[in-house]
């Protein structure tokens, strides 16, 4: 069987899939054989992946049409809908967007996160106002954001989802999310924010293996809709401290498990396309005003 | 001052005894020669009466608090980044303006005033290390072979230097050679150590004025000495 | 008995130590040239979006000094950058001569010292964070805790390694205690101070990356750290490179002319 | 004229030489001790989950040991830096040597030279990772590529303090090559080699760590960037100390002893 | 050899002339004393001979190429951080095995063989360069002031296992002192320089073998020498 090498963050959400996806012998059912590189950082898999060293790692498809743009064929299949959320305090008076004025907000991920570009936009279509300039806004390191939502000295952070879920577990509330704001700017359902990406003409050689691998994932992601007991298994890779955690962690990661027809997801995906580069400029997509054609893989899309 | 006991402690192994039971005092206004054999325990001797070395039994008594002292060590010790003129003005006592034209001119140092150290011959860092002890005008000038690497002609200016400055200023001199004739000439008092460890073999004193020491009462002085002190002595 | 000193016309003089002067600057741009040939000429050949020609980074570069964020977050680095320097040239130097000149002090402190040295910058970094907030006050000291006990290393060596003789002298001539540091002390340590410098202000720009990447919202490292999640080596590169022209105009412009003023007492090597 | 050398007994000698080289084992105890008692009363009054205790990082320490894990990332690591370590020492003292006593070599390479001092490692890293692939080779040429220019700027200023006399004594003396590094040149750079290896092995393991979060699956560094990524602090710090508690080894057990044989000719201070 | 020129540049301003056109040889064997005013140039000759200086207008011709060369410098450059036996040791050439333990004895240096040298005194540390220089058993000895800073019971020890090397193996040796006695009484040919730029002022052959020098005669000779060149020599 043809071995796919995927790099992965440790105790990241494609870990509890892969992890699943070889426990319940999915990728043999398959034909493939499915290798797991753990990696620190997300910068390591794309590292890992340009050296050549993965097959497969997950990334955003905005990352993917910013490649396909310079010249390199990556393509896209999408992994998950959980996006990043807007945190508050339980006892905050931050109860929608307009509050934000003002606040001192914590950003993961910095001013290109496709997450804070579409919050941005709605509140700027919204309530008037453009949070990146009328308020205090601290980049940094996601934990560390989290910590400082906790210790009270962030009024809000924009997180991603899985630190997101943990402050839900430890009592924090979700004002919104990207999805949201991005429904309320014109999409028609959630969008998948990360999927699998890898070398395009990589995967047209190894067509049976990749589409075996894509297969071997969607009974993976069935199967931990739906069983607690799959779950119960992944639970020393998750690195959840506690009940609550957990429980957070499951439900969040089942509400992400992307349901739309492809089609739909990439009508969506190329609103929100231009909608991100009305916003972020050239610095954030580059050149291209529209998403690159071949952006999700052609092989699921019509089947070239 | 007095030493009773001085040892080294030596790196490879043992102590060495340097100095046993070596006691003496100088007279303000004295100049006095300490002669003994190389590697006997003199520059020791000068090290620890200037206070550089604390670790000796027995009892220094300082001169008064705030007397200038000045040495001129055996090697030059200048400042390798300072030139000749600032090596010698960073010795000097706040609020001291000394002449020091004349001294540059007598010590034959005037065209190197802006010379770094390590452009200057062994002979002419000398000097200059002679220059900064002279310059602070001091109270108390301790000398370690202070005259060799000069030729004759240039340490015969130098000694005649020395005697004018103990002259007009009463100064106390302690100084250490190895040449008995310039002692004879120089001194008022000669102090011999030697031995191992190294104690006080002899304390001559010369009450002749320096001035009044003709070359033939040198000459029996120094026979004489060296009948008296046939180990220590020998020219 | 002196040489006389051959007169020579003040302007002859003046002449020979311009040229001398100079002469090092062409040597340093040709350096210069030929490795951006080398870069160019590599480029080329691989013929990579990730292995950018010179030009394309100067483009870039050029485009971001002309909306102004080149400047802004280069000059919001350089702040950073030369507070931490100060700082912990400051302390270090100090620690480093208390701990090289008595035995005690260093037996008592050297143990932390390796304890802080040996420390991950990252967890230094963070905790600084937690500890301090997410302020300009805490990034600095993070960088400073990082670079402080690399001066002390250096600095310590310096100061067991003082001439005792010369100590001795400035001590029976009464130096004062300014006279003592800056003329018999600081000559002496100067390439000590000279390598914990230039080593240390590379040091420390590294880390005050590591600073704007995980909890500031400017400066070089903040952008480096933004164009590396979109993989774009040119625009890595170009501010990168902004620091290094900035870093090498410092030592052309100040610390070598510097320099060789503070060494020419040393002969000059036959 | 040779003052005797007193006679004592081979065994009252042997003590005094012991007691001399054990005293300062207690001093760095009780200098260790005291940092654990601060520590400890710190996290005591902050009652804080970040502010662990010493007890519940050793507790940790001490569950990665059984399971193996500890031993495991912290064995990688420590090769890596080991094998760093030699590369970039090796390379920086040849090159800082050659830069440091030829003003021809100093020239052409010194822009070269402040250019990569200055890449930010997350520049450097990332470049050899894309360059040689996602190797051992790449990550300890990365490690290399950023502590070698440290080394040589230590070096060079180590090379152009060397005192001209003694190199002319052993020219004259027609020195082999060997002795005259051996006997005249290493003993003079001591101090400089052991500042840039002290605070280089520092550096070398700071920069393995984000080499390691980079493009390593093993590691201290990819441990503790996991655990960052939890916010873990005891594991964090459980890391970290396990690499400091090496170094400190080293350092006492290794380091030293030898620096003291080294550098026992220096006359003792009074 | 030959100096036509040897300037130095100086680090404030300008350049100094040290030596002008000497020119001199020195046959295999012989015994030359080199004497000159402070700071006038003998350093810098002798550097020039040992090949340390190579920024003169002027040629040296050197000795046969693998005649050994010995220096004793003006200053004891020694090792700091190797013992006495070491500093000796690491100058022989390859397979010489001089007997040290008879050297050391005749230098007074046997206590001190595994001292490091900065546990020596000056004096001492002076005969380890002599013993260096003497254990290497050389074709050419070049002496720098080699018996200052030693008493004269010492001095005199030195001077006479100088003679017995220089005899024995029919050493070459140019020796620079300052002390006309000493050169009187050990060489057979004097060198006179002085002048600024320092030149050849005499070259005075003293044919008389050394052993038959007595101190009458040596007397007349310098009263003699002291004459014919009052500038250079005074005593
Ligand atoms: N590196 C240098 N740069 C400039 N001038 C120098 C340098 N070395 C020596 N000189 C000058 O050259 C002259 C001769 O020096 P040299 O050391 O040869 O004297 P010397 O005859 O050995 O004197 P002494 O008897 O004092 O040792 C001196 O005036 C000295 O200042
Ligand atoms: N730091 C030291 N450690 C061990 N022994 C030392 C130390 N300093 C000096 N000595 C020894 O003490 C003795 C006396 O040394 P000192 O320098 O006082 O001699 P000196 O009389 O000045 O000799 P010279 O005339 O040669 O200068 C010598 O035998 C020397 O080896
Ligand atoms: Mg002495
Ligand atoms: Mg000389």
């Amino acid at each position: 069987a043809d071995t796919i090498r995927v790099g992965v963050l440790k105790y990241g959400t494609v870990n509890w899939e892969l992890t699943s996806l070889a426990s319940h012998g999915f990728d043999t059912q398959s034909g493939i054989k499915v290798e797991m590189i753990p990696f620190a950082s997300n910068q390591a898999t794309l590292v890992a992946l340009q050296a050549g060293e993965v097959n497969v790692i997950v990334s955003d498809w905005l990352w993917v049409s910013r490649q396909r743009a310079a010249g390199r064929d990556f393509t896209f299949v999408p992994f998950s809908s959980s996006v990043g959320a807007l945190m508050v305090p339980a006892n905050s008076d931050i109860r929608e967007l307009a509050d934000l004025k003002g606040r001192k907000v914590g950003v993961a991920g910095g001013p290109l996160d496709k997450g804070w570009l579409t919050l941005r936009g709605l509140a700027e279509r919204d309530a008037g106002f453009d949070p990146a300039n009328e308020n205090e806004i601290i980049y940094g390191a996601p934990p560390l954001l989290a910590k400082k939502l906790e210790q009270g000295e962030l009024d809000a952070v924009l997180n991603y989802w899985h630190y997101a879920a943990r402050l839900e577990a430890k009592g924090f509330r979700r004002v919104l999310d990207a999805n949201d704001a991005a429904i309320q700017l014109g999409a028609e359902g959630a969008i998948s924010a990360i999927g699998y990406v890898f070398d395009e003409r990589w995967a047209n050689e190894h067509r049976k293996a990749m589409l075996g691998f894509v297969h071997a994932s969607q009974e993976t992601k069935e199967l931990l809709k739906t069983s607690d007991a799959a779950w119960e298994e992944l639970r020393p890779a998750m690195g959840a401290e506690d009940d609550a955690t957990f429980t957070a962690l499951r439900d969040r990661f089942r509400a992400g498990i992307p349901e739309r027809p492809l089609k739909a997801e990439i009508q969506d995906t190329a609103h929100i396309y231009r909608l991100l580069a009305k916003l972020g400029g050239e610095k954030l997509v580059g050149p291209a005003t529209e998403m690159a054609p071949g952006t999700f893989w052609h092989a699921l899309v019509d089947g070239s | 001052m007095r030493i009773d006991a001085k040892d080294f402690d030596r790196v490879e192994s043992g102590r060495i005894a340097v100095l046993r039971d070596l006691a003496f005092s100088l007279e303000p206004g004295s100049f006095t020669c300490l002669i003994g054999p190389s590697g006997c325990g003199k520059t020791t001797t000068l090290r620890i009466m200037l206070g550089l070395d604390r670790d000796f039994r027995g009892e220094v008594r300082p001169p008064s608090h705030d007397a200038r002292i000045a040495a001129v060590f055996q090697e030059p010790r200048l400042l390798p980044w300072r030139t000749v003129e600032q090596n010698v003005r960073l010795a000097l006592p706040k609020n001291a303006t000394p002449d020091l034209d004349t001294l540059f001119e007598t010590l034959g140092l005037s065209s190197m005033r802006s010379s770094y150290p390590e452009e200057l011959s062994l002979g002419l860092a000398r000097r200059v290390a002679l220059a900064r002890a002279f310059a602070i005008d001091p109270d108390v000038l301790l000398l370690d072979e202070p005259f060799v690497s000069l030729d004759e002609a240039t340490a015969k200016r130098m000694r005649a230097l020395l005697l004018r400055l103990w002259r007009g200023r009463g100064v106390t001199v302690l100084m250490v050679t190895h040449n008995v004739r310039e002692a004879v000439a120089l001194a008022d008092r000669l102090l011999l150590i030697d031995g191992r460890p190294a104690h006080l073999t002899g304390d001559v004193p010369l009450p002749l004025p320096q001035e009044m020491r003709t070359p033939e009462h040198m000459a029996t002085l120094l026979d004489d000495l060296g009948k008296t002190y046939p180990d220590t002595l020998q020219s | 008995m002196d040489p006389d000193v051959v007169a020579e016309t003040a302007e002859a003089e003046e002449t020979r130590r311009t040229s001398r002067r100079y002469r090092r600057v062409p040597t340093s741009l040709l350096s210069l040239a030929l490795f951006f040939l080398t870069w160019t000429v590599a480029a080329w050949w691989a013929h990579d979006p990730d292995v950018p020609t010179p030009f394309a980074v100067a483009a870039f570069m050029a485009r971001e000094a002309a909306n102004g964020d080149l400047f802004y977050h280069l000059s919001i680095t350089l702040a950073r950058v030369a507070a931490a320097f100060v700082v912990s040239m400051a302390v270090g130097t100090a620690i480093g001569l208390a701990m090289g000149q008595w035995r005690e002090i260093d037996r008592w402190l050297d143990p932390w010292l390796i304890l802080l040295i040996n420390m991950p910058a990252l967890v230094l970094i963070v905790l600084c964070y937690i500890w301090i907030g997410l302020s300009e006050a805490a990034a600095i000291t993070a960088v400073a805790l990082n670079k402080t006990p690399n001066v002390v290393i250096t600095l310590r060596e310096g100061a067991r390694a003082l001439d005792p003789k010369l100590a001795e002298m400035a001590r029976v001539y009464r130096f004062s205690r300014l006279a003592l540091v800056r003329d018999v002390m600081l000559p002496q340590l100067q390439p000590y101070i000279a390598a914990a410098s230039r080593s240390g202000l590379a040091l420390i720009w590294k880390i005050v990356l590591v600073v704007e990447l995980l909890g500031r919202s400017n400066g070089v490292g903040f952008q480096i750290h933004l164009y590396f999640q979109l993989f774009d080596v040119t625009a890595i590169l170009g501010y990168a490179f902004a620091f290094v022209a900035v870093m090498i105009a410092i030592e052309y412009m100040l610390v070598q002319p510097l320099e060789t003023r503070l060494t020419r007492w040393r002969a000059k090597p036959a």
